[in-house]
């Protein structure tokens, strides 16, 4: 039964408003895929409501470890970081798809912006233990340097690794698209995967689509019950209507996705 | 359920019910999506996420955002269409054993009629009108908020079918009890109370409305105390059992709307909350009873004391 | 405020406010009972406590009750009277140096007219009437609820007094911006919305409704998107001042209120929760305004952005 | 200012779902009166809403110390039963009405009914101090033995004091009024004060009546502002209309009561 209850062991913070949730929980460090999702109930009460989804960045099955990083941009979120050790999470999950596997040797690239890190940083990791490993190249990118939360465990993880803000505060000065379209240029990857803004994604996207690269995205939606039962997570289909994050997603083939549409607002 | 225990058995609209708790349309899926996190077949009824003549697409995104207390929604219908579901929803949803109530909507009097004889058939135990959308606008009509479209309405369905007829109200009234009394005398079978209340939502930062459609419908909590009202008049006026809904989180709130007068309960928003809340509101009915010495769980409808 | 701060002021039928944030009626008392947690001086306007032609001792308890993010209330207009509100309440109003708006109720168009006669009086800024309150039921008029009713009320207050004239609109009417034409066409100079939503609760235990009065008017944050959704509708469809309220916690809220078509503000059930809400949401907006570039507040009425 | 920030010290638990707050609020241990209370903010949030109000049993204006008494009876009170100590709490007050003092070396009769017995441990505290000080006897009554919290800190506080339980598993066996009446019978005390359920005041109300002895009692009504603004928390009055606990009260003299009409619900 995909849910489970997790003890908040620590919480690190990872810069400013973002913080490292180290949750003791069996059943998701056992059985959660890169790419895959919770659903965290985040009170008991009304407030907030709804659950809260988040990326699961790495798990450790022998430590019954499991690490989300949460970024603070509201009520849930805000009082996330604000729990104490010991609290205990009702959370759904692992939830949705995950990642795609690169094929044995493949060259792939991997792009984050933000907290899209999360999921990155989980499918690298899960790339060290197969054989005939691809070759990983990242581009990290974000606002300033605050943002590029977790970086060193992205690094750490990739044979090649570029970060960049919007400031020049770290790395390159720019967008990660800056980086990602001399990257291609001077060495085509055979895959790519991305996580971050729409607005980046779309970005990423068009890039690969000219580029004929095959591209993984992981989409963001306001959700609703989570486990496909509410339509609430749709996101425009380019095969027409719609798709949900929740069930279908979170990961999807660039192309699967209609960006006109997703880029109306 | 032990043999000393309480009945939880109710009939509404001649629907033999093993308890009284069901889904409320939209919030459930076509049932299966909750398989995993509780045993459907210890529901009282599924009712399903409305269906529709054609397949729709739903409305664009966003649609969801939390407000407090509750949540706004624009979904928009979207559905596979009648025969999409006939095919290859309702085969699975008869396996679950319990019955199976079809939430319907359409864009005019005779799509309704003929989704009612489409729908008529083996494993669909009853229809409920969602005449209350606030999408369904096309043809000038605008169900669910005045009378005689609603009775009109409700009276081609009960034509065209001879599964009971269950109308669902719109809370976006005047006077619920008008449309309510309406649909009786149409000749529906049960009332569902009460669908979303109309709202919206703005992001300050991008001066945006936070749903694609502008707005949305209110669920959960925040409505309740609106939702325990209608039934309250409506079972006071409208002599038709109702299954009363909005925000119904707990065997408390449960209670709530029977002792207002609901002979049936539909859980909505709370199922995204925590996907067993219908159970967990089956079992607190049943403790509820076994506390206070009652019997049947039909003795709660409408004994609110008021002097 | 600094001069190169941003313009808070904003006029509604006439009344110059130096900023858009008043207390919701019935919230505020007359203002003393919070003159120990804010300094009065600084709010938009004050607006009292519902006002009578004669005093009226209002409901049996209990009188309020928490729901999910809001609250019922029946508390049914206990008041001391206007001459009593003239004699000792409104001196001390005045001193406070703001606008003072007085909530006024009847049981008939004659006892409004005759209350806003009365009510013509120094140190009396405007009058906003609650044509929507529940218990207005004598006469068998139901104000608030349907256009002519409203109108004809709105007319004949109109004509009693040269005080500008704000009608506050019920939410609980299927169409609330017919009431606000209804209400406009008869010469009102502004309106405010909404009042609560009727609702009720019941206490399983007991069986028994948990207020005195059985049904009570909603409020809070739960109520908000209804609110917001209602001024959005009313700002398209007619060109009066709006004063914006329901569920109002804090300067975002605010902001949703204004660019859905507020003009002004009232803040009441968080007066409950916050006793210092009117300061904070005043200085929240000062620095919305601020980090918006927004010179000044008045600009942000009715700037939603909807393509 | 009446308001206040306090801190919660230690919470501890003096019977089955009843707890015990050390707050420290210099503020309120300095100037609350017996009989006065406190409107705590329980969450900043919408979970609950509204404050709840809770009488103040003792302060200790040395240490800043303040107690409270909460019995758990819903989700606000729940809450508090769970707070971590350090937990920050906004509160209006001292508000309301206290006890009127009694008369130099009076007789007087204290009568609790359940955590009722919070106002009046202040006010038997508070009295140990005065000159030519009062001869306080007092009854404590509950449905069990469970229900008589805080009793040691009542009983030491006077000079007789008789517990009583519905079921006999403390003290007599009864009501308190089945109590009140033999002790009034033998000695009858100048003067009364009570606090505890709405049915039991009014029996307490009646007794002390017919017997011409003057009775202060202190009520409970459920509130929105606590301040007077909002008419929320009205209780008939013997002389028509209603009262507000919040401000005339939560101390009234038991014939500004309309007894009847409070038996009506
Ligand atoms: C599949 C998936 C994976 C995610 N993984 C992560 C993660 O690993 N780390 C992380 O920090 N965040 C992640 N998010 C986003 C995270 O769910 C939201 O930031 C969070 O729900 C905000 O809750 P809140 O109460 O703090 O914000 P609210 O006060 O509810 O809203 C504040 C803002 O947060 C954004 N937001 C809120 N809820 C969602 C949501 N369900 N989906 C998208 N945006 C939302 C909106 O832009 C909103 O304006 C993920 C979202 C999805 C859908
Ligand atoms: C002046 C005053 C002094 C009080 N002193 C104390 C005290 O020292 N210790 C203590 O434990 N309790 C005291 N109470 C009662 C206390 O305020 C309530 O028990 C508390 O507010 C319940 O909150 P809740 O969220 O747990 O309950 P809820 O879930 O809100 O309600 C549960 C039940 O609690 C009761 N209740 C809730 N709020 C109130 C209220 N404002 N007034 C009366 N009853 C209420 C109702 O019977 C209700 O059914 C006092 C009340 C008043 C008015
Ligand atoms: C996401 C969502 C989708 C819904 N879809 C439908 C629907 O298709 N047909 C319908 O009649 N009601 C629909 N409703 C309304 C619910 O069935 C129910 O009447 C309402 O949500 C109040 O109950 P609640 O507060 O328990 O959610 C929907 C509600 C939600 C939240
Ligand atoms: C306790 C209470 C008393 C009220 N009394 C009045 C009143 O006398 N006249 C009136 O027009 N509205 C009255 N209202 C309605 C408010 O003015 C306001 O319209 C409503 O509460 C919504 O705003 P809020 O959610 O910010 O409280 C009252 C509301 C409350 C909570
Ligand atoms: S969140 Fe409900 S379908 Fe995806
Ligand atoms: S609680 Fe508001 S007047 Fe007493």
């Amino acid at each position: 039964m995909p849910r489970a209850v997790a003890h908040l062991k620590r919480r690190e913070t990872v810069g400013p408003g973002h913080y490292l949730l180290h949750l003791a929980c069996p059943e998701i460090a056992a059985s959660a895929q890169p790419g895959q999702f919770i659903h965290l109930r985040v009170g008991d009460g009304t407030d907030p409501l709804l659950r809260r989804p988040f990326s699961v960045m790495l798990t450790n099955p022998d430590e019954d470890d499991v690490q989300v990083l949460v970024r603070t941009v509201g009520r849930g979120t805000e009082l996330i970081a604000d729990h104490e050790e010991g609290k205990q999470y009702d959370l759904l999950g692992p939830l949705g798809h995950g990642w795609p596997k690169p094929g044995p040797g493949e060259d792939i690239m991997l792009v984050a912006g933000g907290v899209g890190v999360a999921p990155l940083i989980f499918l690298a990791d899960s790339l060290r233990t197969v054989e005939d490993r691809p070759y990983v190249r990242a581009i990290f990118g974000g606002a300033d340097q605050d943002a590029l939360v977790c970086w060193t465990e992205f690094a750490s993880r990739c044979e090649e690794f570029t970060a960049v803000t919007e400031d020049g505060s770290a790395g390159e000065t720019g967008l990660v698209t800056d980086v990602l379209v001399p990257e291609i240029e001077r060495d085509r990857p055979q895959r790519a995967y991305a996580c971050g803004p729409d607005a980046m994604l779309a970005v990423v996207a068009e890039i690969c689509a000219g580029a004929g690269i095959p591209l993984h995205v992981s989409m963001e939606q306001w959700m609703g019950c989570g486990v496909g039962a509410c339509l609430g997570c749709a996101i425009p289909a380019a095969e027409g209507g719609y798709v949900r994050v929740c069930t279908e997603g979170p990961v999807f083939d660039a192309d699967q996705i209609d960006w006109e549409r997703m880029n109306e607002r | 359920m032990t043999s000393s225990g309480p009945d939880l058995s109710v009939q509404v609209a001649g629907i033999a019910m093993q308890n009284p708790v069901m889904s409320a349309s939209g919030t459930f899926g076509y049932g299966m999506e909750y398989e995993e996190y509780l045993d459907l077949s210890e529901l009282g009824a599924i009712v399903t996420k409305a269906v529709t003549l054609e397949p729709r697409e739903g409305n664009p995104p966003p649609r969801v955002r939390e407000t407090p207390a509750g949540m706004l929604n624009a979904i928009g219908l979207q559905n596979p269409g009648a025969r999409a579901f006939i095919d290859e929803k309702l085969p699975q949803l008869r396996e679950f054993g319990v019955p199976v109530i079809v939430n319907i909507s359409g864009r005019s009097v005779k799509e309704f009629a003929q989704l009612a004889r489409m729908l008529t058939v083996d494993g669909v135990d009853a229809l409920e009108l969602n005449v209350s959308c606030p999408n369904v606008e096309d043809e000038g009509m605008h169900f669910g908020v005045d009378c005689s479209s609603t009775g009109e309405l409700a009276r081609a369905v009960v034509d065209s079918t001879d599964l009971p007829v269950i109308v669902k109200l719109s809370p976006n009234v005047t006077d619920i009890r008008e449309i309510a009394v309406a649909a009786a005398e149409a000749g529906a079978h049960a009332l569902s109370l009460i669908n979303t209340l109309l709202g919206m939502s703005i992001d300050i930062d991008t001066r945006r409305p936070h749903l694609g459609n502008v707005t949305g419908g209110l669920s959960g909590p925040a409505i309740r105390p609106v939702a325990v009202r209608m039934v309250h008049e409506v079972a006071r006026e409208v002599d038709l059992p109702i299954i009363g809904m909005g925000g119904i989180m707990s065997a408390r709130d449960a209670i709530e709307f029977m002792l207002a007068g609901a002979s049936a309960v539909a859980v909505g928003t709370a199922n995204f909350v925590e996907p067993a809340t219908m159970r967990d509101v089956i079992r607190g009915i049943a403790d509820y009873c076994r506390r206070h010495d009652v019997a049947r769980v039909a003795e709660l409808t409408g004994a609110l004391r008021i002097d």
